[in-house]
């Protein structure tokens, strides 16, 4: 299966985005990491062009909430992206805030799953369930 | 009209911009306080001066902060600014502003400087009499520092190098150092009107497993590129690195060859000082660990003999910390210091040596660079992996070289790339380490020396 | 039957005690888990073992408090005896333990041992199936050795002297010696059966100026005095000076004195620990410095290198700690020994050739005391003067003995009284301190020195 | 003027009665001190001996209370001990509790002047204020 992954926005911060990769690769998902610093245009522009099952974005310091926000908007102009599993994870918030508060949030920006300051490997042990649930 | 005016005039076409009444700022630092020059509080203090890390979108949390902060009893105060002013993003930063100011809910990781302006920054910044040291992140500061400088903040981080590899995917390095270039020259000329303004170079870098030679080569080279100037106060700096005797030595090893390097381009008249970052890397999610971590950092920063130390939270891995939380550990470090008495002399003669050797070899390679200037020098080394930066989401960096921790934490390099290590060196690094594992069990040890502190 | 079987008798003939069944106490230690021997953990574990202090007066209260500590990855349990027990008074400590059993309020300071007896206790300490540390303060501590053995705790404090004169005024030095020599006879007997008993000195004495050598002095008496009557563990110990250098100069030298005093006396095959104590002079009231200072005695433990050490809590200047106080210390320690990596080897020859000639000194003299035996010429030599503890409240110390802190913060001597400091160690010693002085400021100075940690 | 001091009961805590000799010295008292581990009779008959003006008590290890309850008896055996200015200072509770509940107890006990986890000096200070007024 494909992914597509990167940390969104003015991000730079690359070791998590690294470990993904590798983590990814040894769970047998092909990889197309577009890295640090990714706007959402390139996000989805790499998910049409790849034909990617799944938009896993990274974001660490803050900024994913000024984001979201328009992942509706935009998704809208693009076709063909109603399959695409859209997962989100670090740190969510500017600040701090609970999880329980955050996850609807980003579920209502459009995200099948969310995970706030979540280990990588919960994260991705949850998608594994998540897609086999949902190709039962 | 002088080429700086000119530049200085295109800076300073942009609607985001205080109108800046030149004649008055200088006026304004001819006439400032000792007091807010760090490079004052260096020449004439002698204990580790104490510096938080810090910086809320709105002037009136920021003003909270630093309350907090003073009671605490700061020795510097901080201004961090948040990342969309770091990239010039002026326009969304205002926006961000508004919705903080008005929603009472901060949409910005730091301080929008350029919008807030001078003249209302300079409030604050006299209000308390400290020295500020400005903390962005930003590869074309040149409008940042102009407004920082006529605010009263009178030390500046950063650097073409420390402040682009990593903090920058696609910004180009040539220009960075141009744009530094014009930094370096504008607090050269603003030092001449009182005490030197300083410059501090970022020695953390990305904060994960970066090797003491490639941490004290980019110190020296933002050091120099910064003397050539005309700065006459110049901060070196690195962070933890996770084994105490490696930062022993490091302290050690960037004090000698700072003086050495800065006499070679007899630049001896500028006072260099040594900053030491609390550890940089990931934290544990617990919080009395990382009061731990913090208490600990503070120790080492004491055995290195640090002139300054950067503190972190105990919120560290959670999010930007509450203004309680930094000045906790603002009054924590301050007890610690005053409380650790009896520092050991503490001299490691082999792996003083190693590093020196380490480091003069790389200078070396980067000063026999073909290239005519010593930035343009830097600028190639960089490009063809001479200079090689573990974890640096920037496109020019090679990412060839590789680096472990040993039995003893020690970073140590095990893969060179174009790195010009030295033989015995490269022998004596690799010989540290188990190399015998296969390539999974490294990368495993890899992630798992990535989150040591955790 | 034996002298030391008639005295068992006389110190079990007693209301308030277990009736002993002898066999079965020897059968039980014979097979009793290794993991209850301190001595075996010191053997096989490499890391520094973590203790905190503790006792609370019911078995329900002492049971709550050990499930905590052992959630918070404890390495040894504390049984810290209440002080009716420490002085015998058995049935005081009856009272006061059935009123706190019935009302749910402590009426006392500790767990009042001798009245729970050795069935009862013995079933808490293999529930937990850790080494238990016996912590008391009793000049008579034969009735507890006794019971506590027969419980499964394996590691007795204390000592003659280190049990004496900091922690009473007015009990005879002469019999606190005899009473001591049986517990040193019962612990080297049962030592025979499985892995050894530990025995461990109590090195931090009054907490408060106390001079390096006078403590290594003492911590080397209390060894020699304990391997004579067959006690194969031992663990010398002291407490955080308030200077880095000298903890650690400290440690290099009892380390290589205790090991070349039981040569001496042909004792090489016994195991020498060193045990280090957390700051245990005046604390900061304020419990944030507290950790503070806490968790900076762990890295000199580190730096020292000692074989375990035993905790304080932030609570320590307010009052008994609550178990949640005392348990997050276990796990704040634990965590900072597993992420300070990299230590230095340091070596101070001056300051160690100074304390040990010091040492050889004082011990010399009281060899030299004509008694016939050891406990004797210990014994004179505390009454003569020739080992002096400052601020020790007991009638028999001379209080003669004068120290302040250097510039550094190391404790240094400036009267010496009738301790025999060799005249070269004593001028090294005065040479350090500013005695230029007038008396009123030495003074002020000495009061400042005891605050130093507030 | 004469003060007797010591630390009461069985209490061993020297440093701070080292200390208090010192500070009274320094301030012209003429001092008797019994040092540590000083039972209320070896207190008050000192106090007739010398014919003391103040009896200061100093408590650590949070001895105090037990003891201070028997004190109102036992002076009452003792005659002309109405002058005496009675003073406690030091750790006067096992475990911990605050001054408002903590003086009211004490002065009921019997003491003038109450001082739970105070400075010694500011304790003497407020002492010779003490006076001052008294004698005024
Ligand atoms: C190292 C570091 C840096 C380095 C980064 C170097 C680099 N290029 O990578 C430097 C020093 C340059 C840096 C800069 C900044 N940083 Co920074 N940084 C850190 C730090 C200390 C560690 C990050 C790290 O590498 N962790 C190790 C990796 C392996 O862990 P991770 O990133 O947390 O990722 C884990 C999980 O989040 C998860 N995960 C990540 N993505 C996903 C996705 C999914 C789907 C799932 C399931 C899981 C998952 O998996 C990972 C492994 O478990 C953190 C604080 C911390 N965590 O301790 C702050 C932190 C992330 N930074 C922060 C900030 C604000 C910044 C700056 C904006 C400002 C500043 N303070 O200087 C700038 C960034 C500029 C920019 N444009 O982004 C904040 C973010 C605040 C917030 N969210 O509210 C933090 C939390 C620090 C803080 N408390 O203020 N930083
Ligand atoms: C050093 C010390 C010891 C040494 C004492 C050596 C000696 N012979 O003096 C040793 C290690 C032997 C020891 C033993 C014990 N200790 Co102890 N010890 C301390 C410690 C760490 C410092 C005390 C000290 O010397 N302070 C320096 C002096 C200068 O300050 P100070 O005593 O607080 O006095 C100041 C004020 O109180 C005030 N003051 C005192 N008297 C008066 C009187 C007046 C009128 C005024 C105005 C002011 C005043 O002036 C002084 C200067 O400001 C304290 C905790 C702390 N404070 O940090 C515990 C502490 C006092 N000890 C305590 C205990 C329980 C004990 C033991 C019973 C049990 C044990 N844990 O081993 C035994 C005591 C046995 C006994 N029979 O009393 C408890 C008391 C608990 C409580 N009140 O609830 C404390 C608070 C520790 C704790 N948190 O558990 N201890």
């Amino acid at each position: 299966m494909k992914v597509v992954t990167g940390v969104v926005g003015n991000d730079i911060h690359v070791v998590a985005n690294r470990l993904i990769e590798l983590s990814l690769n040894a769970r047998g998902f092909e990889v197309f990491n577009l890295g640090v610093n990714t706007y959402l245009e390139e996000f989805f522009d790499a998910v049409v062009e790849t034909g990617a099952d799944i938009l896993l974005i990274s974001s660490l310091n803050g900024e994913a909430e000024g984001w979201s926000r328009e992942i509706k908007l935009l998704k809208s102009k693009y076709k063909n992206l109603d399959n695409l599993v859209m997962m989100i994870g670090g740190n969510l918030v500017v600040g701090s805030a609970d999880a329980d508060t955050i996850v609807p949030k980003y579920k209502n920006y459009g995200f099948d799953l969310v995970f706030h300051q979540v280990d990588l490997n919960t994260g991705l042990d949850t998608l594994e369930e998540f897609l086999k649930e949902r190709d039962k | 009209m002088s080429l700086l005016q000119e530049e200085r005039k295109i800076i300073l076409s942009n609607e985001y911009v205080d109108n800046f009444d030149f004649a008055e700022v200088e006026e304004f630092v001819k006439n400032a306080s000792k007091d807010l020059f760090i490079s004052h509080h260096f020449k004439t203090i002698d204990k580790m001066l104490v510096q938080p890390r810090g910086g809320f979108p709105t002037y009136k949390k920021q003003f909270a902060l630093n309350e907090f902060f003073v009671e605490a009893n700061v020795d510097v105060l901080p201004l961090t600014i948040d990342s969309n002013t770091r990239l010039n993003d002026y326009a969304t930063a205002k926006k961000m502003l508004r919705l903080s100011e008005e929603n009472d809910v901060d949409m910005l990781n730091g301080y929008p400087l350029v919008n807030h302006g001078y003249r209302n920054t300079r409030k604050m910044v006299t209000h308390f009499n400290k020295p500020v040291s400005l903390r962005h992140g930003t590869p074309d500061a040149r409008l940042l520092i102009e407004t920082a400088i006529a605010s009263g903040i009178f030390e500046i981080e950063g650097g073409p190098i420390t402040y682009l590899l990593p903090y920058s995917k696609n910004f180009p390095l040539d220009k960075a150092f141009l744009y530094w270039k014009y930094v370096e020259k504008i607090c050269a000329n603003y030092s001449k009107l009182n005490e030197p303004i300083n410059r501090e170079s970022f020695g953390p870098l990305t904060a994960t497993l970066v090797p003491p030679a490639i941490t004290i080569v980019i110190q020296l080279l933002e050091m120099l590129l910064s003397l050539e100037e005309g700065v006459k106060s110049f901060s070196v700096s690195f962070s933890q690195t996770g084994s105490m005797n490696q930062d022993i030595v490091m302290g050690a090893v960037i004090r000698k060859l700072s003086k050495h390097y800065a006499e070679q381009i007899n630049c001896g008249d500028a006072t260099i000082n040594l900053v030491y970052h609390q550890w940089m890397g990931a934290f544990p999610t617990n919080k009395d660990f990382a009061e731990q971590l913090i208490n600990m950092s503070t120790v080492i920063a004491s055995m290195v003999g640090a002139d300054k130390i950067i503190t972190k939270t105990r919120e560290e891995a959670s999010g930007i910390p509450t203004k309680e939380a930094n000045a906790k550990t603002v009054a924590n470090t301050q007890y610690t210091l005053g409380i650790l008495n009896g520092l050991p002399n503490i001299v490691d003669a082999e792996e003083e040596e190693i590093l020196t050797l380490e480091v003069h070899a790389i200078m070396e390679a980067v000063f026999n660079d073909p290239a005519d200037t010593l930035w343009r020098k830097v600028f190639n080394s960089i490009k063809n992996g001479i200079i090689d930066v573990p974890f640096s989401p920037h496109i020019i960096n090679h990412n060839e070289m590789i680096t472990i921790r040993d039995a003893k934490k020690n970073i140590r390099i095990i893969k060179k790339g174009n790195v010009p290590i030295p033989d015995r060196c490269f022998e004596y690094e690799k010989a540290q380490c188990d190399l015998t594992k296969d390539t999974t069990s490294i990368v495993n040890d890899i992630i798992h020396d990535i989150g040591i502190m955790q």
